[in-house]
């Protein structure tokens, strides 16, 4: 019984990750409903830029290097839309979604001409596990699930107390109406592109230090990530927080029932029978704030 | 004169709608647009509103030249229109919804005294002020958004058919309200599809016709005046004539 | 200059493989980012049938016929969604595929791939056979280009591209638009799948490997880049995309910076799809000189 | 000809049409008319089949169309328009107009290859067909032109071509003459009552009522969901619930 709950605790930890993409993809589709897949690089970004200011010549301690390392992947995702996306907007959506598949493409070679293709690591101290009543677990994967909960934290604060967060779900819900009450919209897309790229560079770096960092890192989870931000209905930050949790506890269950190659299957399968039965996706209809 | 519309003309690509169209509004007069459906009334609106540029003619508001002003700018000079039909925020709750609306005002705290004080004017959605606007019924949107009137106090505010899709009593209810407003001081733009009803509380009335200026006159005497009839339904054959040529 | 000939041929099969797409992409208003699939599946099962011992040309047939009924499998649930989630769905439809080829190890080999792929019976195995390879690829490339003109030119075509304008109208017109769209991904898949099989039994050994994203943006390129909804379009697209992925290896490059060579070309390209996007949305071959993209 | 029984449809807790019965003849040209929001345009979808119908069912001639798909209702001959009409801008007037032809085997892909004589028989037909809608309607010169060229009246005028090449029997127009100058609503008008000469039933939604009175042998009058009236032009102008739905109660204090 223990190795299932183990599973299922392995499940939590990966799902507050892929609920932190999630949430920042649902976040740009919310306001712009249009779904990046750029987002990808925002990720692979995010991890490799702390591996370059955590390592030599500039080889900063680790919480150190994350500050530039998320600043910077900050001013991608910001410039993703300033200098590609807004000129698109007007133009017929399938030119948005080709351009965001080119630049994800464009970006995540870059990387590979910097860093290469091969496995890295952040070359940690061996991490050591906590043992609790027969659960293992270890140091990274608590700070995980921690900076994870203070992200989402941070970001229900954000959405339901400040001014800002209240103008951006406004916008969300009514673009004409948020304009006519003066809602300023460079200062929200910037707020949104900014809080998506910072999520997206976090997790990516919470799950470069679980495990490691190769180019793909981004592709593999924004697959995922749209299966939470479906599962959510997509524009619903709940949603997308409850998505991603589930995703990465099916994932998680899902390895004892049937071979880990297949391990990806899971959230393709959450995908295609949403997209088929439920595309206002399930989690939707229970939270309501968007 | 507070609001001065002059020689408009404006449409969406194809065929102009809006044809040398004119209108005026006093400081806090009721003034109401009223025609048979396709005769521009919306549009006139938006174009005040600032969602549409007219191609001709000009806009000034408070002797300034506001035809090509955006609309937030034009919020800040306390234009304030309310669109028809989903004129809230589904998602958020009521005090969040009057939030937004106090975006204009400067400084948290004249924003939450106002909203506090719109809050106790209006007790029906006072009690639901947590609840998501999604929750109230047409009625109570529609006051809510008529409320975001009494936060900012404007100078002027732009009604698109606030009694679209309202029951009888309620739309009572929101007339009684919009005349409440000019107590504040406010002057008001009302277009309506219930012809009748907007008269009977308007100082002034502008009647449209296919885009054109068709009649004009007070409330009372476009209310006795039976061309207003025939304008909707049709009348004599020498009326049904001039509508062919 | 056998050199010459791979590129020439590689040419010809990657312009089947735009044409199968732009089928969809172009003329049915479909966003199939799936369409690797269907090369995949065209390329897997003949190879696999004739290491079984059929013989190639039966082996390619039941390739199509495979592809077909995939792309109708696919087709049918996938249409119950539009625009970015139909290209969401297809995506991950290859995805699935290329798992599936990595994973079930007693069928595909997994990673390791199906090598040793016969050529049919006429063309000689290796370099030699090359020239003729060449011949066969180029009457699959015209073949292929004469079905899809006569299929674009006709009354079908003109439905899809109605269908593609305004949906609401084609219906009001009569046009089951479902029955349509399936025809135009069973047409797509089978084309893919041909395209899938002259590859398999050119190169001789195929791997989950060569079924990834990248082949779906390259395929993608050469349709948006030539332009959508034109026959001659995705041909001149795939040249293009062919010669300049392939014309790199003449440039003197020292041995040290070789590894820079592939992102280098991954940077190029997806900067293309970008650009283009935002320059010139119709590509180089413009379907026709409307003012709305 | 048209049957409508005890038809709603609602959209969450608003009742857009609440219980309307009406039935069509031989009658010519029919009006559906009423205020913004009465559930004109709503009533026009259910009877399409584009928004499915909560209760009731619809006849059209014999058959029942109250669950049909869009496409099957308009191969029974009940074509209708669509208020903001696109015409397709890079296809010429005379394509734009084949393109709406039904039941065309050079729709099918396989007669392509196996039976190409008759498709293009069959494509010659339609081209001879259009030529003569165009004529009909003083487009022909106009054939060969891209569709995108043509001025708003005469899209407005393709738009009714396309419907005729799609052999109805009855159509439906959601609103004709919006935005079109008088001259050629008489154009139009003329057109429509050639239609009836040949036995096509029009039934359809219009806000301009000195033109329904003259051009409408019956109306029907909807408001806030509800069929409040049903007679000739004439009557309805002096019916006061019609009054009341256009022109609103004014049993208000100033």
């Amino acid at each position: 019984m223990s190795y299932y709950l183990q599973l299922l605790l392995n499940g939590v930890i990966a799902g507050s990750v892929y609920a932190l993409f999630a949430v920042g993809l649902t976040l740009v589709y919310g306001v712009f409903r249009f779904i990046n897949f750029a987002h990808a690089e925002l990720i692979s970004w995010g991890a490799y830029l702390t591996l370059m200011f955590s390592s030599p010549p500039v080889s900063w301690p680790l919480c150190l290097a994350v500050i530039p390392a998320v600043l910077l992947t900050a001013f991608i995702g910001f410039s993703q839309d300033w200098f590609i996306y807004r000129p698109l907007r007007r133009g017929s959506p399938i030119t948005l979604l080709i351009a965001s598949i080119g630049l994800s493409y464009m970006l995540r070679n870059v990387l590979r001409l910097i860093w290469g293709s091969d496995l890295m690591t952040f070359s940690l101290p061996l991490a050591r596990g906590f043992e609790f009543s027969g659960y293992y677990v270890t140091g990274i994967q608590l700070l995980m699930l921690a900076a994870a909960l203070l992200f989402l934290m941070i970001l229900y604060l954000l959405l339901t107390k400040s001014l800002m967060g209240k103008s951006l779900r406004a916008t969300a819900d009514n673009l004409e109406l948020a304009a006519i009450m003066g809602v300023s919209m460079p200062k929200v897309s910037a707020v949104v592109w900014t809080l998506a790229s910072v999520f997206a560079a976090a997790g990516g770096i919470l799950l470069a230090l679980d495990t490691n960092l190769e180019p793909m890192m981004g592709v593999a989870n924004l697959i995922k990530a749209f299966a939470a931000v479906l599962l959510g209905g997509a524009g619903n930050v709940w949603g997308a927080l409850l998505g991603g949790l589930f995703i990465g506890i099916a994932e998680n269950l899902g390895v004892a029932f049937f071979s880990p190659g297949y391990k990806d299957f899971v959230s393709f399968a959450v995908i295609f029978l949403l997209l088929l039965f439920r595309p206002r996706g399930i989690f939707g209809l229970l939270t309501g704030v968007r | 004169m507070l609001l001065e519309v002059n020689r408009i003309t404006a449409g969406y690509g194809h065929a102009p709608i809006l044809e040398e169209i004119s209108l005026g509004v006093e400081t806090g007069e009721i003034v109401c647009v009223i025609g048979p459906n396709g005769a521009g009334k919306s549009t006139v609106l938006r174009t005040v509103a600032g969602q549409l540029t007219p191609c001709a003619g000009w806009v000034r508001y408070a002797g300034e030249d506001i035809t090509r002003l955006g609309i937030a700018e034009r919020g800040r000079r306390g234009l304030m229109f309310i669109p028809q039909g989903m004129n809230i925020f589904p998602n958020l709750t009521v005090r969040e919804n009057l939030e937004i609306a106090g975006l204009l005002i400067s400084g948290k705290q004249a924003r939450q005294q106002a909203i506090r004080e719109t809050l106790d004017h209006y007790p029906i959605i006072g009690r639901k002020k947590d609840l998501y606007a999604r929750d109230l019924s047409g009625g109570e949107r529609q006051l809510l958004a008529l409320s975001r009137t009494r936060i900012l106090r404007p100078r002027l505010v732009v009604l698109d058919e606030p009694s679209l899709g309202l029951a009888p009593l309620l739309v009572n209810l929101i007339f009684d309200e919009i005349v409440g407003l000019t107590r504040l001081g406010v002057s008001i733009l009302l277009v309506e599809q219930n012809a009748r009803k907007a008269l009977s509380i308007s100082h002034r009335g502008y009647v449209l016709e296919l885009g054109r200026n068709r009649l004009t006159g007070t409330g009372s005497q476009l209310l006795q005046n039976d061309e207003v009839q025939r304008l909707y339904l049709g009348g004599e054959p020498a009326d049904e004539a001039n509508a062919m040529s | 200059m056998d050199y010459l000939l791979h590129v020439m041929i590689l040419a010809l099969i990657y312009s089947v493989f735009a044409m199968s797409l732009n089928l969809e992409l172009g003329y049915a208003g479909l966003y199939n980012f799936g369409h690797v699939a269907f090369f995949g599946i065209g390329a897997y099962v003949s190879a696999l049938l004739s290491h079984a011992g059929v013989p190639v040309s039966a082996a390619m047939i039941c390739a199509l016929a495979a592809a077909g009924i995939t792309g109708a499998l696919l087709a049918v649930p996938a249409l119950r969604v539009s625009g970015d989630y139909f290209g969401i769905a297809t995506l991950v439809f290859a995805e699935m595929f290329r798992l599936v080829c990595l994973n079930e190890r007693w069928l595909t080999k997994g990673p390791m791939g199906l090598p040793g792929i016969p050529r049919p019976a006429w063309i000689a195995p290796g370099v030699e056979g090359m020239p003729a390879y060449l011949l066969f690829a180029f009457l699959a490339a015209v073949g292929t280009f004469v079905f899809i003109r006569r299929l674009t030119g006709s009354p079908f075509g003109r439905a899809l591209k109605v269908i593609r304008e305004d949906e609401h109208m084609a219906q009001a017109f009569g046009k089951n638009i479902l029955l349509f769209k399936v025809k135009a991904i069973v047409a797509g898949s089978v084309l893919a799948g041909w395209a899938g099989t002259l590859w398999a039994h050119y190169i001789s050994y195929i791997s989950p490997a060569d079924f990834t994203l990248t082949e779906t943006i390259l395929v993608l390129l050469c349709v948006v880049l030539g332009g959508r909804g034109t026959n001659w379009g995705p041909v001149v697209g795939a040249i293009a995309v062919v010669f300049f992925g392939e014309a790199v290896r003449f440039l003197p490059i020292p041995p040290a910076l070789t590894r820079y060579v592939a992102p280098l070309q991954g940077i190029i390209y997806g900067g293309i799809l970008v650009v283009i996007m935002m320059k010139m949305p119709n590509g180089m071959i413009p379907e026709h000189r409307r003012k709305n993209t | 000809m048209l049957r409508i029984q005890n038809v709603t449809k609602a959209f969450g807790a608003l009742m857009a049409v609440h219980g309307v019965s009406l039935e069509i003849g031989d009658t010519g040209v029919t009006g559906l008319v009423g205020p913004n929001g009465s559930g004109k345009s709503t009533l026009f979808h259910l009877i399409t089949g584009f928004y499915r119908l909560d209760q009731g069912d619809i006849f059209f001639g014999p058959h029942s169309i109250g669950r049909l798909p869009p496409h099957e209702i308009s191969r029974l001959g009940l074509i209708r328009s669509f208020q903001h009409t696109r015409p397709l801008p890079f296809m010429t007037v005379i394509d734009n107009l084949i393109a709406a032809a039904p039941g065309q085997t050079g729709e099918l892909i396989w007669p392509l290859f196996l039976k190409p004589a008759r498709v293009r028989r069959e494509e010659n037909n339609l081209h001879e067909k259009a030529r003569g809608i165009l004529r009909l309607l003083d487009l022909l010169p106009l054939a060969d032109e891209l569709a995108g060229r043509l001025s708003y009246g005469q899209q407005k005028l393709m738009e009714l071509g396309r419907i005729l090449m799609a052999g109805p029997r009855m159509i439906l127009l959601d609103e004709p003459t919006a935005g079109i100058n008088p001259t050629l609503i008489r154009r139009l008008v003329e057109v429509l009552h050639r239609l009836c000469e040949q036995g096509i039933q029009i039934f359809l939604i219009e806000h301009n009522m000195p033109l329904v009175a003259k051009l409408c042998q019956h109306v029907f009058v909807m408001d806030s969901g509800e069929l409040i009236f049903s007679g000739t032009p004439k009557q309805a102008r002096e019916e006061p619930r019609v009054i009341e739905a256009y022109l609103g109660r004014e049993n208000h204090a100033a």
